[in-house]
């Protein structure tokens, strides 16, 4: 083609490269910045702190101590009767909650593990920031499922442990699949998220004074970059990099179990798996493209690292993950809907023109009809706030799915006396806790740990370059593994 | 009997025989719904009550309650017989593998579907696996709610705790529980017949609720006896099982009117 | 894992505090060893010592019921019914399971005091020998005319001893009452007996050889008369025989529980019960092709149709029905007695059943039996009666009134005006264990044991035709200062000297109750024998009574019940209202069960509502006037209004609404009450006051009642007109169903 | 004989890989020379051998390791106590399956991790030979060699293109 277009009429015969280069200085990896400069723009990133920080901080602290803190003390010593949970939502939001987070946490592996397996380049400046959602995420979901314990003082006895009680727990329960599954997926992701951190903990180390380089020094665990050093992190990374797939899928497969093994009409479907594990995806793009668009506007310097093309990527990415999910929602739902068990109607009945209809709906058009409709569109795309709002969006989508799929489905049984809506009470409050307590982590880690893998983005400028192929550069990748 | 639960197999070969050990029949024909088995099972169990908010809140701790539905509409309209809905005591009990601690395992000597109170962490998955919809949470203290006591020389002391019966433990918040067929009841009559060594007769003693059903509606006993009045009853033509479908083996058999 | 310790290993691991759970097994040699489990046993699988067991009677309702009250170390554990009482056979309802929550209520008046006539229980305590005194001063200097007794239906052996000390001392009989016996329509029902049966005293429906039942309103299966008897002769009724399945057909203007065991249950308008009974017996009278009694030889089957609602092809197929039957059996009962017409009402349900031949004989309308001790019945005051004694009180001819046993201020209609008479009493001294509002309205209150601390005896008056005398005695020590007021009475007497003393010339309340079963000893006829007062007296406990072995019947004719004229005059309803207002007793609480909370937390079994009133309204109506459930309504009646909450109940006659009675107490302590909660999710109504102020839970139907009487002096409690208003606003009403499941409410309803 | 070790900083790949071809070519063998630098950089663009690594050896040890618990947890812990709940095979295989993945997983992303420490000698608060420029993208390479050839390769590798070569001395990092 390039041969043949010299020839086309109106074609230019000369062709500006400087105009070519501008152009492809719009990409991270063709912009490149001498590493000491990239190191020092992070690390003013992480310092430069301005009062509003604070504030928020501030407030969101006191949120954390009193609708975290307090609030699960109080019920804790009062019992679960100040939830919203009863006979026959024995279930309420605080697995909603969990479903959520955990549901959120997949974003990082995906991002960091799929993405480095296929080598998507665009990944790269945010790796880390994605990483960091898991651990976050999955903190908030560790804590939800402790939250919703009758007895959480005794939640020991489902960990497998020798004890006087000559007893181990019933590996037959989902719910120990469960506890199995999730800390496998907390420490690997934290792992993982560790892994890669070191080499910039060492840059950290080299470039601070005072507590922050003993607090560098601590954890950078002595790392200088010799080719042992990289070479052990290396192939542990890429381990890691495929090890934690399957340990992602399994954790939202088991995750969406708990539901799946029960036999209650709407949640015993083989689908489920699948599906949450797509929708944990969807959630998780949504949320990586709102902290990308918070990251990029309120750090310094992160618009360097953080550009249109990434948000265009990750747009892509949401446009697939939703056509993907569109896809086992609705082999979920057709399922259900053309079988015909009493039990079932009954509850799609419920769900499309019972009092949680609006949320039923709501979620249909967040999660399905809305983001694609939005995505096609390159120029939203690329705006960052859209495709922030986008992910927003998405995620109230997502929430209410899992807020329908938990308490508003378990309003209906087999037992049509027993039915009742579930209403939410102070679950509200320990919600908003997670969510700020989430936020704080994150804001405090924006200050501690660099948020840009810093060598990743080097490791990439170095791989990428342009060759000429006739008239045109075109952007070329080495491989140097 | 017991059985092996190791051996090879289909799934459905390792149940329990569907006969089970004790059991229960229900005759809706003449429950007249008038609740006294829900108060005896109530007296005898500790069972808390939960006041007005919580009980109308889903949150009330009958381990026995009493459906009632309507058909047709006025003046046709009929309310279908009272059914006494209580734990099932399924030989394939949806709500026991689930739970992670073994709170509600199976007892092989009873054949009956435990709920070990001290065990349970309140994860509530049996509750929610359980088609029935019998098992009843502790959302909180109810026994020792202040309100409910009376301060004398600055203690707080409660005279409805005079009631408690010993042989039934009192749960604390966070805790499942559910009907047990009176496994205290069982268990006396059992040691009692141990000890002087003959087995426990039909009818040497039967479950709270079946003890105070004025109708005599409520039978309990040993269903695996074709000679015993239960088993009888449950083999009447009119006997029929709930969700029997779901294949959890119901040791409650109901008998429908005709 | 289990291992084999010796108990000796076991002991020093359990005084080393060892968290273990060990199971003893057996007390054979198998327990010197015990085998240490994991925790995966229910605790119930322990042991935890012997109890023992009393045999008492109930005291929830009058009907006299046996207890047999299992005991641990003192305590009451479990109330069960007593298997050799011929009246409940070991079995009971659920008030007389919840007997144990009024023992140990926290609500108990627990020493003497003085009450000064206070809304709330006054702290001012009293010693017994200064209330003793007092009591032997009031009987002593006041004129014999001046005092009065007022008591409840339960217990006999009490109303025995007021009424020996007032024939001694010549002053007025004591005057029983009770709501139940008010519902009841004790009165006509005795009054119906002696004009169709040819004797007075109660009828017995002897359902269980019955194989049709034609039930006129009668609730048996709730509250009437004796619940646990009949709901025992009704499931024998049904499936006593296993050749035919027992039939049985209920009219009335609302779905009660018992009409939702019928198999058919036909709506009618209230007050028309009896011309439907003539109705039926001339058609049943013309289809056996007999001759028509002169009884149903005046009545329009046709203008009966028109009148009751009910379609002529339906009473024909009952009168086909009863044709057909071999055993067909009439009940009269509930509101169709409760009406301006109730006796003639009840005259012609009675006979029907002498159509059928059935008096005296198995399967029809008997008479109960005179129990044991007793020379002739004695019916409780009805309302009119009690109208006439308030007329009393309120003439200031009674200078000490004594309550004992029942609430007037709360279960007579407020129209009569209890509460207000007692103003025009000077002395008012009550013996009410619970602080319920007419013991909070006396001068004093001594407080009397609590049933299963007393001793005493109740006459079963019907729901066994064996004769029963069932036994009470203490089958714990009083948990509080209380005394028994047999013994308050004895001692006052004993104090007072002269003529009460000879009247009550006794040691104590168990002398007494020797004395009244004495004649009793060396009878043959009984459950035992005992040959002198001692060895009686601890048969007596041991049964729980004594009760002829064999069944009486009186040889009854049902020749006037038939040639003789009736007239069944439309009942009279008052007040101008829209719909017919139909109290009934609430099967769970019955008169007396709203401060025991398990009782409250039970469901109604029709409308599953616990711990509130509401009111029933067909949703037809409802929809009309534009009420949705849970909104608060006022009734209002001439007599009075009351507000509670609507139930859209299906089953219910369109110009009718019906609400329970039983709650709504203005006193009798914390569960008969509500309080206002801080922080209310689930929406009441909004009420003035401070945080934990207590207010009444639900409402009081009574208070919309007027004086209002059948010929028999019963009160006509369905003879109100109501009219309703919306206030906009709503209390959620407590229920166990699903509104959803049950009704669909949220969903789209099809078919509207 | 007495030894030096250096520490030639370079400022991109391309010297520092002549360097090491030099540092060959004058004896100093592979054994003697290290590289630091800020990004993974791969051993063939210096000329390096392949540098042996351990880890996925204790990946694997980690698996099998998990493995063997998970089997011990799944069929091995319901015969310590015998608690039989309704409709389940006493040790079920399929559950099993999920309890085997999950502990096989488990054990091998800890072992693969403590791999890295094992292998990296993690964590190291010692002083160590470092220059802080390698995180600003430099090149260090530090070799070992004869006291009296050290001056000699010094000045070949300034030639080369070295920014410093100076004796390396352990300092805290």
């Amino acid at each position: 083609m390039a041969v043949a277009s010299k020839y086309l009429p109106g074609a230019k015969q000369a062709h500006d490269t400087h105009h070519e280069e501008e152009d492809h200085k719009q990409y991270l990896m063709f912009d490149p910045k001498p590493r000491g400069e990239m190191n020092a723009m992070v690390m003013e990133s992480m310092h430069t702190t301005s009062w509003k920080f604070w504030v928020v901080f501030g407030i969101l602290s006191v949120i954390v101590a009193v609708c975290f803190f307090y609030a699960w003390g109080y019920m804790i010593a009062e019992g679960l009767w100040v939830a919203g949970v009863m006979r026959p939502s024995y279930w309420g939001i605080f697995l909603v909650n969990t479903v959520f987070w955990i549901g959120i946490s997949h974003a990082g592996t995906f991002i960091s593990a799929i993405l480095r397996v296929f080598k998507a380049e665009f990944r790269r400046p945010f790796t880390r920031a994605a990483e960091l959602m898991t651990t976050f995420g999955l903190i908030q979901a560790g804590a939800s499922i402790f939250m919703h314990m009758g007895r959480v003082w005794l939640s020991y006895w489902m960990f497998p442990l020798p004890n006087e009680r000559q007893l181990w727990p019933n590996f037959h329960s989902p719910l120990m699949w469960d506890l199995l599954a999730i800390t496998t997926y907390v420490l690997g992701s934290t792992m993982y998220l560790f892994l890669p951190l070191i080499p910039d903990l060492a840059m950290a180390r080299d470039r601070s004074t005072g507590w922050r380089k003993t607090f560098y020094k601590i954890l950078a665990l002595g790392f200088r970059g010799t080719e042992g050093e990289w070479r052990h992190l290396i192939t542990a990374m890429n381990f890691f990099a495929f090890a934690i797939i399957p340990v992602m899928f399994s954790v939202h497969t088991i995750v969406s179990w708990d539901f799946a093994m029960a036999m209650r009409p709407g949640w015993s479907s083989t689908v489920y798996g699948p599906y949450f594990v797509l929708g944990a995806l969807h959630s998780g793009m949504g949320a990586v493209a709102v902290v990308l668009f918070i990251m990029r506007t309120t750090m310094k310097h992160m618009d360097y690292f953080i550009r249109k093309e990434h948000f265009d990527a990750l747009g892509k990415l949401m446009l697939m993950v939703t056509f993907a999910y569109t896809y086992f929602f609705f082999n979920d739902y057709i399922v259900q809907w053309y079988g015909g068990d009493v039990a079932t109607d009954n509850l799609l009945h419920w769900l499309e023109e019972g009092p949680m209809a609006w949320m039923f709906f709501q979620m249909v058009a967040f999660n399905i009809i809305i983001p694609p409709l939005l995505l096609w569109s390159k120029k939203i795309r690329q705006t960052p706030w859209l495709l922030a709002l986008i992910g927003i969006m998405i995620n109230v989508g997502m929430y209410w799915e899992r807020y329908i799929i938990i308490p508003v489905t378990l309003s209906i049984n087999r037992m049509p006396f027993t039915w009742k809506l579930f209403e939410p009470r102070m679950d509200v409050f320990l919600t908003i806790g997670t969510f700020s307590m989430f936020l704080l982590f994150y804001m405090l880690a924006s200050r501690l740990i660099p948020l840009i893998p810093v060598w990743e983005v080097q490791e990439g400028q170095m791989a990428h370059s342009l060759r000429k192929v006739g008239k045109a550069h075109v952007p070329t990748l080495s491989d140097f593994e | 009997m017991t059985v092996d639960l190791n051996l090879v197999g289909a799934k459905g070969a390792i149940a329990e025989a569907a006969e089970g050990k004790w059991g229960m029949s229900i005759d809706q024909d003449i429950c007249t719904g008038c609740q006294a088995c829900v108060a005896a099972c109530a007296m005898e169990n500790n069972i808390s009550f939960v006041g007005e908010e919580d009980a109308g809140y889903g949150r009330s701790q009958h381990w026995i309650r009493i459906e009632r539905f309507w058909e047709g509409a006025y003046p046709e309209v009929k309310a279908t017989p009272f059914q006494p809905m209580l734990c099932q005591q399924c030989g394939h009990a949806p709500c026991e593998p689930v739970c992670p601690v073994f709170a509600t395992p199976h007892s092989e000597a009873e054949q009956l579907n435990l709920q070990v109170y001290n065990r349970c962490v309140g994860t509530r998955y049996c509750a929610n696996n359980c088609p029935y919809q019998v098992r009843s949470f502790n959302w909180r203290d109810y026994h020792t709610i202040p309100e409910r006591g009376n301060m004398v020389n600055g203690t707080l002391v409660f005279p409805l705790h005079n009631q408690f019966n010993p042989d039934v433990t009192v749960r604390r918040r966070g805790v499942m529980e559910k009907c047990t067929f009176c496994i205290q009841r069982i268990h006396k009559a059992q040691d009692k017949a141990k000890s002087e060594g003959r087995e426990v007769e039909d009818g040497e003693f039967t479950t709270a609720c079946a003890q105070a059903c004025p109708a005599n509606a409520i039978t309990f006993g040993r269903v695996d006896h074709p000679e015993s009045l239960v088993s009888q009853l449950t083999h009447q033509k009119r006997g029929e099982k709930h969700l029997e479908e779901l294949n959890t083996l119901p040791r409650v058999t109901y008998l429908k009117e005709g | 894992m289990s291992q084999k310790i010796s108990r000796r290993d076991f002991l020093k691991l359990a005084t080393a505090g060892g968290a273990t759970a060990a199971v003893l097994t057996g007390c054979g040699p198998a327990s010197r060893y015990v085998t240490r489990e994991p925790y995966v046993k229910m605790p119930e699988y322990t042991y935890n010592g012997l109890s023992t067991y009393y045999a008492t009677t109930c005291r929830e309702c009058a009907a006299g019921c046996g207890l047999i009250v299992r005991t641990m170390q003192g305590r009451a554990i479990k109330a069960e019914g007593n298997p050799a009482n011929p009246v409940n056979l070991g079995k009971t309802c659920a008030r007389g399971q919840a007997t144990l929550q009024g023992l140990y209520n926290p609500d108990r008046v627990e020493a003497p005091v003085k009450q000064a006539r206070q809304q709330a229980l006054a702290a001012e305590a009293m010693n017994w020998d200064d209330a003793t005194q007092l009591v032997a001063d009031a009987l002593n200097n006041t004129n014999p005319a001046e005092i009065a007794f007022l008591m409840g239906t339960a217990s006999d052996h009490l109303f025995d001893l007021v009424t020996d000390l007032t024939n001694a001392i010549g002053a007025p009989a004591p005057v029983r009452f009770g709501a139940l016996s008010m519902f009841e329509s004790r009165a006509t029902l005795s009054k119906a007996a002696e004009k169709s049966l040819g004797q007075a005293g109660l009828p017995y429906f002897d359902l269980g050889n019955a194989d049709l039942v034609i039930s006129f309103g009668a609730n048996f299966l709730e509250t009437w008369l004796s619940p646990v008897a009949y709901t025992r002769g009704f499931a024998k009724m049904r499936r006593g025989n296993s050749k035919k399945r027992g039939y049985m057909v209920h009219f009335e203007s609302q779905m009660s529980q018992t009409a939702a065991k019928a198999d058919e249950w036909i709506p009618l308008l209230p007050g028309t019960e009896g011309l439907v009974a003539l109705a039926l017996g001339r058609l049943v009278a013309e289809a056996t092709g007999g001759s028509v009694a002169r009884v149903f030889s005046t009545v329009d089957v046709r203008e009966v149709s028109i009148q009751s609602g009910i379609p002529l092809e339906q009473l024909e197929h009952v009168a086909s029905l009863i044709a057909e039957a071999q055993a067909p059996l009439a009940i009269p009962g509930g509101q169709a007695l409760g009406q301006t017409n109730g006796l003639a009402n009840a005259e012609a349900i009675l006979a029907l059943n002498a159509l059928a031949d059935n008096f005296g004989k198995p399967g029809g309308a008997l008479l109960s039996p005179l129990a044991p001790n007793e020379d002739t019945y004695h019916r409780p005051a009805n309302a009119r009666e009690m109208k006439d004694f308030i007329a009393k009180l309120n003439s200031g001819s009674v200078k000490v009134l004594f309550v004992h046993g029942v609430n007037p201020i709360f279960e007579l209609p407020k129209a009569l005006g209890f509460a207000d008479a007692l103003a025009a009493v000077p002395t008012v001294i009550s013996f009410a264990t619970f602080p319920d509002e007419t013991a909070l309205a006396s001068d004093y209150i001594f407080p009397d044991h609590h049933g299963l601390e007393a001793w005493g005896y109740q006459r079963s008056a019907t729901g066994t035709m064996q004769s029963a005398l069932s036994g009470a005695q203490p089958v714990v020590s009083p948990m509080y200062d209380t005394r028994s007021t047999a013994d308050v009475l004895i001692e006052a007497a004993r104090l007072a000297g002269g003529k009460l003393a000879e009247a009550l010339p006794f040691t104590d309340e168990v002398a007494f109750i020797q004395s009244k079963i004495a004649s009793l000893i060396g009878r043959t006829d009984g459950s035992f024998v005992a040959p002198e007062i001692n060895s009686f007296t601890s048969y007596f406990q041991q049964h729980g009574g004594w009760w002829k072995t064999a069944a009486e019947s009186a040889v009854l004719s049902a020749a006037g019940a038939l040639n003789k004229n009736l007239n069944v005059n439309a009942a009279v309803f008052a007040g101008e209202g829209e719909f017919f207002f139909v109290p009934f007793v609430s099967p769970t609480l019955g008169e007396a069960g709203a401060n025991k909370p398990w009782l409250q937390e039970l469901p109604d079994p029709m409308t599953t509502v616990m711990w509130n009133t509401w009111v029933a309204i067909n949703p037809e109506t409802a929809h009309e006037l534009n009420l949705e459930n849970d909104d608060v309504v006022k009734v209002i009646s001439e007599a009075g209004e009351v507000e509670a909450a609507v139930y859209l109940y299906p089953a219910i006659h369109p110009g009718v609404i019906a609400m329970p009675f039983g709650q709504g107490h203005t006193a009798y302590g914390r569960f008969a009450m509500a309080r206002l909660l801080e922080s209310r999710l689930v929406g009441l109504v909004p009420r003035a006051g401070e945080v934990g102020d207590p207010f009444p839970r639900g409402a009081n139907p009574a208070d919309v009642l007027g004086a209002y009487f059948n010929e028999a002096g019963d009160l006509a409690f369905a003879g109100m007109k109501v009219k309703i208003e919306k206030t906009g606003e709503k209390q959620y009403l407590s229920r166990l169903e699903s509104r959803i499941g049950v009704y669909g409410e949220g969903l789209p309803q099809e078919g509207h | 004989m007495s030894e030096a070790t250096l520490l030639a900083v370079f400022e991109d790949i391309d010297p520092a890989a002549n360097a090491i071809e030099k540092l060959h070519e004058l004896g100093v063998t592979d054994e003697n020379i290290n590289v630091i630098s800020g990004v993974p950089v791969a051993h063939k663009m210096l000329g390096r051998p392949h540098p042996p690594t351990n880890v996925s050896r204790l990946s694997m040890g980690g698996a099998i390791a998990g493995f063997l618990f998970g089997l011990f947890l799944n069929f091995g812990t319901p015969h310590l106590y015998n608690v039989p709940v309704g409709g389940q095979f006493f040790t079920p295989i399929p559950p099993g399956m999920i309890i085997l993945f999950e502990m096989t997983m488990l054990f091998a992303l800890l072992a693969t991790f403590l791999g890295v420490f094992l292998d990296s000698d993690f964590p190291n608060y010692q002083p160590m030979e470092y220059v802080a420029e390698v995180s600003d993208g430099k090149i260090a390479v530090f070799f070992r060699c004869a006291q009296q050839e050290a001056l000699k390769i010094t000045e070949t590798l300034n030639k080369l293109g070295a920014e410093s070569v100076r004796p390396a001395e352990a300092r805290q990092l």
